[in-house]
């Protein structure tokens, strides 16, 4: 047993942090969250740059192979930030879904521009009744000239601002679900921010998009859900990294703010908020990472091990935000401070991929229970 | 026992009256928006015109005497006039005017005559809309820690400072506040309590960028601003109470704001927007997530929501009884904090993602839903954050000290 | 609106809660607990002797024809002990379920001597799988020589020992479930009590009971439900007098431990556990009385008040035993001191007809959720 | 990373060898209880049989220096021990000595070659076991505030006073035990550190009457014991560390206390017997309530479980790994206090009063269940209360203290 990072682990996330903390500072995501498009390009240009797009490609791509793990390193880094999902739709649920179903010829053509920061991807499955079974796909893949016309409403979709590509489930002909990786700049594609208490989340309409036959992806829907699994705890990477900023935010301010003359970590009931992040940001770090371990490892129980690490990850991150805005009160909600920020992205993240609920549900199945 | 808020026939007459009159002079289309930020110019306008028409009949400020411009009523009938504005959307006062319901309380105890004479009629008429100024970046839980200062110059007082996360979006034409009058003096004895009229020279205001604008209960409040004295010349006639004498004119309005204010005894409207959904949904119309203790989350927020609407009942009933109120505002306080925080949660669960736009198309129930998240959230501080609601209730509990603390005057 | 006991209530109230802490002392109590029988037979003559059985008989029976809220107001005092559940399966459970569902003859020959002491009553409905829905009742009644045999196995019976009547849940011929006033004395049944983590909790087995076709009850299973609705708030009632026992035991130990110097209540997480308890109790006190009052004024929603305070006083009486215990750490634990009586009660309760989950369901229910 | 707790080859000849010497030696028909107040005194010799066999082994106390009874293993081995062990259903050791376990640590540290030489052997040796005397009516949190006196006569100490929630059933040949040897001097440099053994004259000892008697983790306990101490006197070798210097002595087994011993990191034997009444019942066997979110419930002690053993990991690999080791051991031991009640509540909704029942016929698991529901509550306090646990974490955080706490030593 060895539950330290490798060293060349710990090397990216040196590595990583200093580029986040430069790149992705909060001024910067202030400017993001005002919807600066140019910012967003030119920090995504930089991470391209550093080559962490490639980090799970594999090499006879172009990319660095490296195992989840490997990038969860990098994600804890974004979620320190908390940077935009870009890089988690493209570098990793994008390159494990082609990886899991894409065709060879799909692979070829997009792994290595993934790596070379050259496309962009997002995941455009769930619709109007949201969820993960599929079941709920109703956006219709019709056969046409050799070919599919896609017709439907995709809702909720994250990180889909600067996607060149769409991931996209339909219903076939036989009734089935397909999965497309479609071109976003094809005509009949529309995207649409929505608005509110959620960070880079749209909506898509799909035009009876005409795409080629090529663009349907083998390994089907299976295939994402296979891809989904993997990319959970990698996800939870970026959550427990996001734990991490809070706490240290919320222990600095207990420790600086002076109120009745003492800081006011002196006092049992904001001490209790600040233990009460550090217990979930630990139960999160630790699900995660052997959920992890377990997917590097094609452990048999890996499944069982991503559903308690999601599940625990996105109730952490919820659930230190608001002790965060606790121990923080009035300052937590300016949003020049930044704690809002992450009580946004905790918000957005606590549904994407399956809730809690969702995934407790699955972990039941998981058990036989 | 009797838990119904019964009308006598002459009460019903009285309730008859206000509707009609209501029906009448209500402005039509006031707007509602979810975000109280987003109440417009003409909006606002609207509400402080259906103020100053309340104000002119004694309905305003019902429960205070009408000599002073209010409405010399009882608490049963200032009820129904709650009741029949709530039908219109509204609560009373119809715009945010927290400082005329809080600072009018302390200027009856404290003020003069001639003080209560010259303040309180252009408030509980309506003409003026007063702003509370309390909190400060220094001075948050810590209230007392007050670092805005006012020394004395013949018959006037010159205040310096900063406060923050004050009034609303649309103006104010007074404020009140605790200033330091004493710097360096004995903690609790070197405040002072002033009426500040917002057009003096020095003062300035800015909005301030959070999470949310709106928090407050009963009148949606809007953005809130950080107001700015820089010089600021007051008449000495503007201090209430007397010198260093602000921390226990405060204690006056202290004690309504932890709770005790809220005569909002419906039920929640929240919950019924909830509820149709759920029921259009189980219907196929809209969007409800695969959850499969849904009914069991439904039940915790009915059930959240009638607790504390029995709290507040029985604060109602305790203080219109005249029995003792000790740590019953805070426990109603802390009940409406804490349950906001699991109804979002609730809500988050049951709609998932829905819940978190206020997309024209998508967004459920005109962003209401939305707001709620992020209320939620903001509603844990004004008024006391979480912990304070509970170091007053230990104090009036007597946790630890054996005797209970009593509680601040009201009237 | 007035929120305060009448006049009577509170003269009631005070005499109930002389009464209650000179018989059902601490030192009482922990020899009933120790299964000292005579003395459960002492206490239940002086209760008789008072005149509180007859509380919900009508006049006309014997009794005092008080109301559900008058009852009540015995039952908290008689929870602040807490004393044995003998007096409201028998006073209100019993009396109610008399009421709605006997015959003519059946009130006649036993409500005067319920009122008088002379009668006491236990509710046999639960089997095997326990729970409050009809189709758990295996119980059968099978006609024979012009009354039934019962037979089967009731699990869970509270306050069965004392018990000379059983109102017994049994399958009839057609299918439906009936209610019986069966003679406890009767050769077949057998009581078994049980032992653990409950109070007065008990096994009983009927074994081919010769009971007359009088012992059939009209009323039915219809009937007891609704004596059980009705009884649910008096139940109430009695969880909140035991949190406020709970609460009053613990304030004072708050008040009067001394540890590093300063009275425990001092620390801010030990207030919090005493803060939980008030709002707990309250919450119970104000959800209980109100659907009391809404049963006493037979309002249209009083089912709905009743789930209510059934899933809120449960619940509050459960977690206040447990906070309680968090303040007095190694006190609460000690037999002598007298708080896990209420711990153990608190357990009994949680579930004995319907467990907050139970109650939540049936809730939703009735807001047609 | 790597959470699989591999072993070597040579590892596995170990264990190959203890688990066969674990075949012959185990003597048959121990008695494993619920309740472990119901260990007969024939149950109880047979785990001192195993204990002294282990003991002859070095695999009583398998990492202490096998110079003085120890094993003279790694972390490793010393699991590999307590694994085996495990699949007999009992812990190292296997019966209650918690004396051992903890008051070694501190002999190791503080004590003279002498001490060493004359205390720890039979206690490895498993000749004899031995209690912690350390709770008092009035030194419970407070652990600092002893009133039990010893003061010194010639080469003698004579001790007076009495200490709570002692030990287990069947007896102890040693104890050790904070003294005050200072009355009124300063509070923490005022005690002493003694090992005594139990049958010096004036020393004795009764049950003590609780809800549950079995409350520590590993090797259950039975009843605990109110221990006199009435004119006992001690020759002053026993003395360790030196007089007023017992906090620092008790610092180093305190630390183990709190949430740094429990190296079981094997699944919950708890969630086990569950899923199988669980699946029993989906297929008619046993008796499950009518529960919507049982699933859910399900999911969160799983979860539960899963973070209690993650946090254990976690802190076995610090620990052998020498990595620093501060707020780690409270937080795992709060988990573990806090889920224990979580639990609780999970199985009495699940199956309601069947949950709550010892007996023979009804109660599930052999009354396993029953005995979590007062276990959980019982668990509440021994080893500090949850409350105690957060002081100690926010110490080595240093929430409002800027600088944090450094942990106790311990080797």
């Amino acid at each position: 047993m060895d539950l330290a990072l490798t060293q060349s682990q710990e090397m990216l996330l040196a590595a990583a942090r200093g580029m986040v903390e430069r790149e992705y500072s909060k001024e910067n995501l202030l400017l993001l969250e005002s919807g600066d498009t140019d910012l967003a390009e030119t920090l995504w240009q930089k991470t391209a740059a550093a080559g962490w797009p490639g980090i799970l490609v594999p090499t006879k791509y172009g990319g660095e192979g490296g195992s989840l793990t490997d990038a969860a390193v990098l994600l804890q880094e974004l979620g320190r930030a908390p940077a935009p999902g870009t890089f988690f739709s493209t570098a990793v649920l994008g390159v494990l879904a082609l990886m899991e179903g894409g065709s060879e010829e799909q692979r070829d053509a997009v792994l290595p521009k993934i790596a070379f920061g050259e496309n962009r991807i997002a995941l455009a499955a769930t619709e109007s009744r949201y969820g993960w079974s599929k079941s709920l796909t109703l956006t219709r893949a019709t056969a046409s000239h050799g070919g599919y016309l896609l017709h439907g409403v995709k809702l909720f979709v994250q990180d889909a601002a600067n996607a060149d590509l769409l991931l996209c489930t339909a219903r076939m002909g036989d009734g089935e679900v397909g999965l497309f990786l479609v071109d976003a700049s094809l005509p009949g594609v529309s995207v649409r921010p929505l608005p509110g208490f959620v960070s880079d989340t749209f909506e898509i309409k799909l035009n009876n998009v005409e795409v080629p036959q090529a663009s349907l992806m083998p390994g089907g829907r299976d295939a994402l859900e296979q891809a989904i699994l993997q990319s959970l705890p990698v996800l939870g990477a970026y959550q427990v990294g996001a734990c991490e900023r809070v706490f240290d935010m919320t222990l600095d301010y207990a420790n600086t703010r002076i109120q009745f003359g003492l800081p006011i970590g002196r006092f049992q009931r904001v001490q209790d908020h600040v233990i009460q992040i550090v217990n979930l940001k630990d139960a999160a770090r630790w699900t995660t990472y052997e959920a992890l371990w377990k997917l590097d490892e094609s452990k048999p129980d890996a499944a069982t091990a991503v559903h308690v690490s999601a599940a625990v990850a996105s109730e952490a991150y919820y659930q230190s935000c608001n002790a965060a805005h606790e121990v923080h009160a009035g300052l937590g909600i300016m949003r020049e401070y930044g704690l809002t920020l992450h009580t946004r992205m905790s918000r957005t993240l606590y549904h994407y991929l399956g809730d809690p609920t969702h995934h407790k549900v699955r972990l039941a199945a998981e058990l036989g229970l | 026992m009797n838990f119904e808020l019964t009308s006598t026939p002459e009460q019903e007459t009285f309730r008859a009256e206000v509707r009609s009159w209501l029906d009448e002079h209500a402005p039509p289309d006031m707007e509602h928006p979810a975000d109280p930020g987003q109440l417009t110019p003409g909006g606002y306008k609207k509400q402080r015109q259906l103020g100053r028409a309340l104000g002119k009949k004694g309905w305003l400020y019902p429960t205070y005497p009408s000599e002073y411009g209010g409405g010399g009523l009882s608490a049963e009938e200032a009820l129904i006039i709650e009741q029949e504005l709530d039908r219109h959307g509204f609560t009373l006062p119809p715009y945010y005017d927290s400082g005329g319901k809080l600072g009018a309380a302390s200027i009856m105890v404290w003020g003069t005559e001639e003080q209560k004479a010259a303040f309180l009629p252009p408030i509980f008429r309506g003409e003026v809309r007063t702003w509370q100024l309390l909190t400060e970046p220094e001075a948050g839980s810590d209230l007392a820690n007050v670092q805005t200062t006012a020394h004395r110059e013949g018959d006037e007082y010159i205040i310096n400072g900063q406060k923050i996360y004050v009034g609303s979006t649309h103006g104010a034409e007074m404020s009140w506040m605790l200033v330091n009058t004493h710097p360096g003096g004995p903690r609790h004895q070197n405040l002072s309590w002033f009426m500040v009229p917002m057009d003096s020279p020095g003062v300035t205001w800015a909005p301030m960028d959070l999470l949310f604008a709106g928090n407050e209960r009963g009148a949606a409040s809007g953005h809130k601003q950080t107001v700015y004295f820089e010089n600021v010349r007051l008449p000495a006639f503007n201090l209430i109470g007397g010198e260093n004498n602000g921390w226990r004119v405060a204690a006056t309005h202290l004690e309504l704001e932890h709770g005790l204010m809220q005569t909002s005894l419906r039920g929640d409207s929240l919950w019924e927007r909830v509820v149709r959904l759920y029921k259009e949904d189980k219907s196929g119309g809209t969007p409800l997530m695969d959850c499969p203790d849904a009914p069991n989350l439904l039940a915790d927020m009915y059930i959240d929501s009638q607790i504390g609407r029995l709290f507040h009942l029985r604060n109602y009933w305790l203080q219109s009884t005249g029995r003792p109120v000790t740590y019953h505002g805070p426990q109603a306080y802390l009940h409406v904090k804490r349950s906001a925080l699991r109804t979002a949660k609730a809500l988050h669960r049951l709609f998932g993602p829905y819940a978190l736009t206020t997309d024209q198309e998508v967004g459920l129930e005109d962003g209401h839903v939305e707001v709620q998240q992020r209320g939620s959230i903001v509603a844990q501080h004004p008024g006391g954050t979480v912990e304070i609601q509970k170091v007053i209730m230990a104090r009036r509990l007597g946790i630890g000290r054996g005797e209970p603390q009593k509680s601040g005057r009201l009237k």
